[in-house]
């Protein structure tokens, strides 16, 4: 009796954790494969590599991972969305090719030292993260407009940084950070992924960033007035966003050991704010999940592959996307679940919470 | 790439009464060819040749070049070059330089209009031609296979590329009863698809004895996907790869033996459209179609000269 | 219906039956009755936290009650009342605790959404501004009513919500805590409306936490406690100390005499805390001296909108100041932001609690430490036990009724919320604190611990600006006040001068010149 | 008793627009100095703005109302996309009259509204997100319809896109030939609509409860307003809009294909923002966002005029003007609310 009493109890904690429905989704979009592809979880080592659908999905997130993380503080910091993500990864993509190529087409060997390359590519993309910053906290525009500057502008950025050719770099040393290490059979994204959200998270519980950014997110005068400064961090969520799309867009470039201005990270700004979103993250800012937005991101990926899995034309491919994220919203929308509990004799619960939104006297 | 021809200084003024003002939308600068295609323009209408070149970039926009070139009509330039997003849809605008006196010669894709005298001139590549070559290729070299497995990685749907290219292939998938198309997916001509759709396709199928590019990006990232299954491919390898564009790195593959079959899409067209105004000029009726010359390069056959042909 | 003497019953206009509600971790209402007759006002009284929100927002529809019934005169069967909008289709107009109106609209388009004047079809704005105009000076509020609601200050705008609530043709009108901002003549105003309401048989339901307002206007009080009904009561039939006995669940020794309690400092031998000198901030408050000790309590005083808030506001840079100097213990400052202030040993309790103070989604603990993080930087952040101890210390001493120390601020009651806020500066240890209506909202029994409170605080050497727009509070506690008008300083008064009266007739402009 | 701020003054959406609207017309007005060669000074020239931008106006007005509630469609573009290739579909392949197309563009805008309103308003889902959902929908049913290149060549549809209506001024070409300016009926049909629009913002409960809504949703619950049917009716009317819009730009077109309108729901919000919609809702005007519209058709045909520039350098430059232009609107209206 008590032990039933208690595995209620924990099954009730289990259920309302926050990260609970982002999981269940996540779990389900999954195992859909295998209904469709049975061998989708298989994975085997071939070629000394690990292969399989459940590789590809983990290797193939890694630059969306990124960005989410990076989208994550942004959104909870200033309410709105860094929509430039995308535009800064192909700048830092060709700032990094460029300077590997030493301003050549196609090049077989480094013509400058790899680090050299990095930390210019980063050194650009967190410059465009604080002109992002710049303009969002100190100017006051809105997150989405201020971005779009950079959204329309950073690929022709990249087109001047490479002169409009696509810059090869067929360096095998360069093919490392989108690809294999010799000896390693997990793809390298992953670990640069994991060693990101890692990081992050360390940052997160080390120093009060997260504490400052909810409070900026929630209620930008009050924090003020507790001697925050509002315009700093979000200036600093945006620089670190930068940085991130940074890093993905070395990786994305890697992985095709070229500056193609313009397809690196085309249409990623979308798919990272959706993994923010699909994580149980509101996009109107405050409290954050960066557990969620790893595992919406995962989802988003999950999907695309298993849509390529099931033979889905790249071109419809986005109706199914819509429709299941739809379903995944609405399944994680407040007044669903009420519904939901209504409807079912069984849920003799206490009263669901008044919407979040609802605030009290 | 090159510094572009526009930026010359000023001539004296009553010279620019004597240039012949050219404006030219352009559809983008989506990748090397559209670069290329560009460079081509700008080196040609430059003021040393007798032209002023009024270029306008439409960012993959219709509506755009729609809005260029009624500034174009506005600025009264003598001749409009269009290198148009899609195929359709020009009939309104077209009128309206028509209606202005302005003769209008179209570049790269063909367009659709209800009126034929709303164009002057078109000068282009035949995708459908370029598909043909292709699968001629694929059809001779399997002659006695059955039956032969194709892996179809497309371009961007809807493009005026992808429309040819596809076309092309599955004409003779219906001819020729061996040949057969096992996966068909979009690589949206862009390397990180290609390599995404192959590495997908390669886990349903083993079997496969043709993979069908329709450009060299999406080649490229076949080859890596490929590569990490541990498959062989090209001259000396079990899979075949076709692919398109004959681009600088493409064909530096083909030689390389990566790439067993590409077919060239040439992007030089402002000498062609150069001879165009000429004959215009001096009153003359130009054809109203020309084609650009195309070859094919096979990996079997092409050689470094070929390479270092080719600047873009 | 049959004119003369009505029976109690069927002036019955209203009814709650056996009310639950719940929320996570606390059981906001337990099996409570509430009864309104026509043509009475209804005091709804009760410590902070102790359910008189949730009531009546249960009652309009805001939230849905776990089980029992609502029944209004006049229907055969129970109202279902799922949204405020049910609610004011029914004739109940609500006046909420905190302000509910639309900050980008016009004070008239406020006072008339949803009822706007139309002709042929759309809104004509001249008559709604002619009607809003006629309103507001009915009740003696003097605002344009095309100025935008987010330029007018609480006060004000408390006063339009009344406004709109009252112009409601409707047969119950709830006010909660509408006094909470007002001054004492706006209070004065507010009453002789409520009684000309009552005469057309308006039933009201008034909470405050004022016990002379309910005892100057009310004829029923009816008193929670924790969620619980403890009774229902004539006004006449219970006395003050009962009332409080009744509300707190123990005896008190109501308003104990503070002021005799504590000893006023009338010499200051050290340097001042703080200095002002010629402070001011153009368009809002007019240069102004004033220097704060050591030990002090000191008060500002002035009518509603004569520039405290924004007094205040100017020393610890929430709004800069843009001429004038500022001393701190003899040291010249530049403060630039409320952080350069919080270093220096300042404090600010912000007025609006809503806009300024709380942080609604971070969790209690959160809003009690985050001043304090805030003042010792990103990277030094204070360790989980650290945190937990310093928010159960201030739970503890300002009694804050939560679920626990992780529940998110928004779902605390209003007066505890004002508490968490209070404790936020407490921990922050300031040597110069800064109250703007510190008290607001909260109960009574609460009030006088918070004014013991800063009086100890005083005595342990803290200086203390306190504003209220409850003189009686700030005589018992101020050793000296600083009267405003229309963003003048315009005196200062302490030791004996310190009456009501002079008071008075500093602010009326008077003898007392500017020190 | 007296209180400060009694004098009437400005509001600061008032202000904005009348600083939008100053600084469209330095920007035109420098224009025509730099460019007058380039035709700039001649009355078509300003024209095009609203012939090229019909569909834009009606579909940025649509947005702006969703916007002041506190919303966002980035389906826009998409639905645009999916309606002139229903239409063309319809009327090339289908041989419907161009009358019944009509009714299919905006029976298509109305369904999107209606779906996308619902689970905004009833479900409170995000709107990015739900119409971000739009945005996927539209695309992929669009190429669903046909991946092929359709041309409109139906008659009637076409005579209405080349119906010019002269215009009893213009300009003389180089060749000393008098050309009347000329507008096309779909020009009349969106200022149609934003005059419509400002009415019924204006002066009609629905438009005063769009503001409510989007000023504080609580307070406006609170204050008795049916909040969730007030969404979903912006939401759509938006969607017809849309529809309407979408129909317009497919004048413009005469075509329908999936690449189509691609990002145009980014220059419908940037065009709205220009125009003084705040993002955060509850602040806005179509006359703004008209104005957004033309700022930003402005910006490029001043760089497809000057015409040196070469493809990347077009959009950075494009850019870097909407930059300039933001961050002075926005710098000068901060100086204003900090002066008051
Ligand atoms: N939305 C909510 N979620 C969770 N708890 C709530 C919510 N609203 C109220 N409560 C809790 O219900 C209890 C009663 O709150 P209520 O606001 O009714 O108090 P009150 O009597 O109005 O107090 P005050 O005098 O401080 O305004 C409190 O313990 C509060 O924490
Ligand atoms: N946020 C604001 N924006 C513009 N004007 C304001 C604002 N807040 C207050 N005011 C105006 O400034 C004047 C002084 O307001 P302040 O809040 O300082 O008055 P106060 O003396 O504190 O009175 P109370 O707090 O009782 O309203 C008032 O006329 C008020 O309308
Ligand atoms: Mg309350
Ligand atoms: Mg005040």
């Amino acid at each position: 009796m008590v032990m039933a009493e208690n595995g209620k109890h924990y099954l009730k904690k289990i259920t309302e954790h926050h990260l609970f429905l982002p999981l269940v989704c996540l779990a389900v979009v999954l195992l859909a494969n295998v209904i469709k592809t049975p061998n989708f979880f298989q994975v085997s080592i071939n070629n000394g590599i690990l292969y399989g659908y459940v590789v590809d999905v983990v290797n193939r997130s890694s630059e969306l991972l990124i960005l989410a993380v990076g989208m994550t503080l942004v959104t909870a910091a200033s309410g709105g969305q860094d929509i430039s993500v995308g535009s800064v990864m192909a700048v830092s993509g060709a700032v990094c090719c460029q300077v590997l190529s030493g301003g050549q087409v196609s090049v077989n060997s480094f013509q400058n030292p790899f680090l050299l390359a990095v930390l210019a590519a980063l050194a650009a993309a967190a410059l465009c993260g604080a002109f992002n910053g710049l303009l969002v906290s100190k100017i006051n525009i809105p997150p989405m407009v201020a971005t779009l500057i950079l959204y329309t502008a950073g690929r022709g950025i990249a087109q001047l940084v490479t002169n409009g050719q696509i810059t090869y770099v067929r360096v095998d040393a360069y093919k490392l950070a989108g690809g294999y290490i010799p000896g390693c059979p997990v793809p390298t994204p992953v670990f640069i992924a994991i060693g990101i959200v890692v990081l992050v998270s360390i940052i997160l519980k080390k120093t009060t960033l997260r504490l400052y950014i909810e409070s900026v997110g929630i209620n930008g005068s009050a924090s003020r007035l507790v001697g925050l400064n509002s315009t700093r961090i979000k200036f600093i969520s945006y620089v670190i966003c930068g940085l991130l799309a940074g890093v993905a867009g070395i990786v994305a470039s890697s992985r095709i050991y070229s500056a193609d201005a313009n397809n690196i990270g085309i249409y990623l700004e979308m798919d990272a704010i959706l993994a923010v979103a699909l994580g149980g993250n509101l996009l109107g800012g405050g409290k954050f999940s960066l557990a969620g937005s790893v595992i919406g991101a995962f989802t988003i990926q999950a999907l695309t592959t298993t849509l390529y899995a099931m033979n889905v034309a790249a071109d419809q491919l986005p109706v199914y996307k819509a429709i299941v994220v739809i379903i995944i919203v609405t399944l994680q929308s407040p007044v669903f679940r009420k519904f939901i509990a209504l409807t079912l004799p069984a849920g003799r619960k206490p009263m669901k919470p008044a919407e979040a939104e609802e605030e009290v006297q | 790439g090159g510094t572009s021809g526009g930026d010359a200084a000023a001539p004296p003024e009553d010279d620019a009464n004597a240039l012949i003002v050219v404006g030219f939308s352009q559809v983008g600068a989506e990748s090397d060819w559209r670069t290329a295609n560009t460079q081509s323009m700008k080196d040609t209408f430059v003021e040393a040749n007798g032209y002023k070149l009024i270029f306008d970039d439409a960012q993959q926009k219709q509506e755009n070049q729609i809005t260029a070139i009624r500034n174009f009509i506005q600025q009264e330039v003598d001749y409009i070059v269009l290198a148009p997003v899609t195929e359709t849809g020009w009939d309104t605008v077209l009128q309206e330089a028509k209606d202005a006196g302005i003769p209008v010669i179209i570049v790269d894709r063909m367009i659709d209009v209800s009126d034929d005298s709303l164009y002057t001139a078109w000068v282009g590549s035949d995708f459908r031609q370029e598909g043909d070559k292709a699968a001629a290729w694929i059809v001779e070299n399997f002659k006695d296979k059955d039956p032969v497995n194709i892996v179809h990685i497309q371009g961007t749907i809807g493009s005026s590329a992808q429309i040819g290219r596809t076309a092309g292939l599955e004409d003779a998938v219906a001819k020729n009863s061996n040949l057969k198309i096992i996966a068909q997916q979009s690589g949206e001509f862009t390397q990180a698809k290609g390599q995404e759709v192959m590495e997908s396709v390669l886990k349903q199928n083993d079997k496969i004895d043709v993979v069908y590019c329709e450009n060299d990006n999406e080649a490229f990232g076949v080859i890596d996907a490929l590569e990490a299954a541990g498959k062989t491919y090209g001259r000396d390898g079990d899979i075949k790869i076709i692919s398109f564009d004959a681009t600088n790195a493409g064909l530096t593959d083909t030689l390389a033996g990566k790439i067993n079959y590409n077919v060239e899409c040439n992007p030089l067209h402002g000498p062609r459209v150069e001879k165009i105004i000429k004959q215009l000029e001096s009153g003359g009726t130009p054809d109203k179609k020309a084609y650009v010359d195309e070859a094919a390069f096979d990996a079997t056959t092409i050689t470094q000269a070929d390479i270092d042909a080719r600047s873009y | 219906m049959k004119a003369g003497e009505k029976t109690m019953e069927d002036r019955i206009v209203l009814s709650m039956r056996s009310i639950n509600k719940a929320f996570p971790g606390v059981k906001a209402l337990k099996n409570v009755d509430f009864t309104l007759r026509s043509g009475e006002i209804h005091a709804l009284m009760g410590e902070n936290g102790a359910g008189k929100s949730t009531l009546i927002k249960v009652l309009t529809g805001v939230y849905e009650a776990d089980s029992g019934e609502i029944r209004i005169a006049g229907e055969d069967r129970p109202a279902s009342i799922h949204s405020p909008q049910a609610a004011q289709e029914k004739g109940i107009s609500t006046v909420y605790q905190e302000i509910t109106l639309c900050p980008n609209l016009t004070v008239a388009e406020n006072l008339f959404l949803g009822r706007e004047p139309r002709k042929a079809g759309f809104i004509d704005w001249k008559t709604m501004n002619r009607k809003s105009e006629e309103l507001l000076t009915g009740l003696d509020i003097h605002v344009s009513p095309t100025k935008q609601l987010d330029g007018c200050s609480i006060a004000v705008q408390q006063m339009i919500a009344i406004a709109r609530a009252v112009d409601m043709q409707c047969r119950v009108l709830i006010l909660d805590e509408p006094t909470s901002s007002l001054d004492d003549e706006e209070v004065g105003k507010l009453f002789s409306l409520m009684r000309r309401l009552k005469e057309q048989n308006v039933g009201i339901i008034f909470v405050t936490h004022f016990l002379e307002q309910v005892y100057a206007v009310s004829d029923r009080i009816t008193v929670l406690r924790n969620g619980a009904l403890v009774g229902e009561f004539m006004t006449q039939d219970l006395p003050r100390l009962q009332l409080v006995a009744k509300m707190m669940g123990k005896d008190f020794d109501d308003l104990a005499e503070i002021r005799n309690a504590h000893e006023k400092r009338k010499e200051f031998d050290e340097t001042p805390v703080i200095e002002a000198e010629n402070l001011g901030r153009r368009g809002s408050i007019k240069p102004f001296d004033l220097t704060a000790h050591k030990g002090e309590v000191m008060g500002f005083t002035g009518l509603l909108g004569s520039g405290r808030s924004e007094l205040v506001r100017a020393i610890y840079g929430a709004d800069k100041a843009d001429n004038g100097t500022l001393k701190i213990k003899g040291k010249t400052v530049r403060i630039n932001a409320p952080l350069d202030a919080m270093k220096k040993g300042m404090a600010y309790l912000p007025e609006d609690r809503k806009r300024d103070g709380i942080i609604a989604d971070l969790s209690v603990r959160e809003n009690i430490i985050i001043a304090l993080q805030a003042k010792r930087g990103m990277f030094r952040p204070m360790s989980r036990k650290e945190a937990e101890e310093f928010t159960d210390r201030y739970i503890d001493l300002l009694q804050i009724k939560t679920a626990s120390r992780e529940t998110p601020l928004r779902s605390l009651s209003g007066g505890n919320q004002q508490k968490v806020i209070i404790g936020r500066w407490l921990l922050t240890n300031p040597e110069y604190l800064i109250l703007d209506e510190p008290t607001r909202g909260i109960d009574v029994g609460t009030k006088t611990e918070i004014q013991k409170l800063i009086l100890s605080l005083a005595d342990e050497g803290m200086s203390v600006a306190f504003i209220s727009s409850e003189v009686e509070e700030m005589l018992r506690t101020c050793s000296r006040m600083a009267v405003l008008r229309d963003g003048e300083k315009v005196g200062e008064l302490s030791g004996a001068d310190l009456t009501q009266e002079k008071i008075m007739k500093t602010i009326a402009g008077g003898e007392h010149g500017n020190g | 008793m007296k209180t400060l701020n009694d004098r009437k003054h400005m509001s600061g959406t008032t202000f904005l627009l009348i600083i939008t609207i100053g600084l469209f017309v330095v920007m035109y007005a420098a224009g025509m100095i730099a460019f007058a060669e380039g035709g700039f000074a001649k009355p078509q020239m300003f024209l095009n703005l609203f012939i090229s931008n019909a569909g834009l106006i009606v579909i940025a007005c649509g947005l702006t109302l969703v916007m002041i509630t506190g919303g966002i469609d980035i389906s826009v573009g998409s639905v645009t996309a999916l309606v002139c290739m229903a239409v063309a579909y319809q009327m090339e392949v289908n041989h419907m009259s161009a009358y019944g197309a009509i009714f299919i563009a905006l029976g298509i805008g109305l369904a999107f509204g209606i779906v996308q309103g619902f689970l905004v308003a009833y479900l409170d889902i995000q709107p990015f997100i739900v119409t971000l959902a739009g945005l996927f929908l539209g695309r992929g049913l669009t190429s669903m319809i046909s991946t092929e290149m359709i041309s409109i060549k139906n008659e009637v549809f076409l005579s209405w896109a080349k119906f010019k209506i002269f215009l009893p001024f213009g300009s003389v070409n180089k060749k000393g030939i008098f050309q009347p300016a000329y507008i096309y009926p779909t020009v009349i049909i969106a200022l149609l609509v934003v005059v419509a629009m400002v009415i019924l913002l204006r002066y009609t409960k629905f438009g005063r409860r769009v503001y409510a809504v989007g000023g504080n949703q609580q307070s406006a619950m609170m204050m008795g307003l049916n909040v969730r049917r007030t969404k979903m009716q912006a939401y759509v009317l938006n969607g017809f809009l849309v529809g309407l819009g979408g129909f317009l730009f497919g004048l413009n077109s005469c075509a329908g294909f999936v690449e189509q309108a691609k990002w145009l729901e980014m220059d419908a919000i940037s065009s709205a923002v220009i125009g003084g919609t705040l993002l955060t809702g509850g602040v806005g005007n179509p006359i703004g966002t008209l104005f957004g519209v033309l700022i930003k058709g402005t910006i490029s045909s001043l760089i497809t005029t000057q015409g040196t520039l070469s493809s990347w350098w077009v959009r950075i430059a494009l850019s870097a003007l909407l930059c300039f232009f933001i961050v002075l609107q926005s710098v000068i209206v901060s100086r204003n609310k900090k002066a008051r």
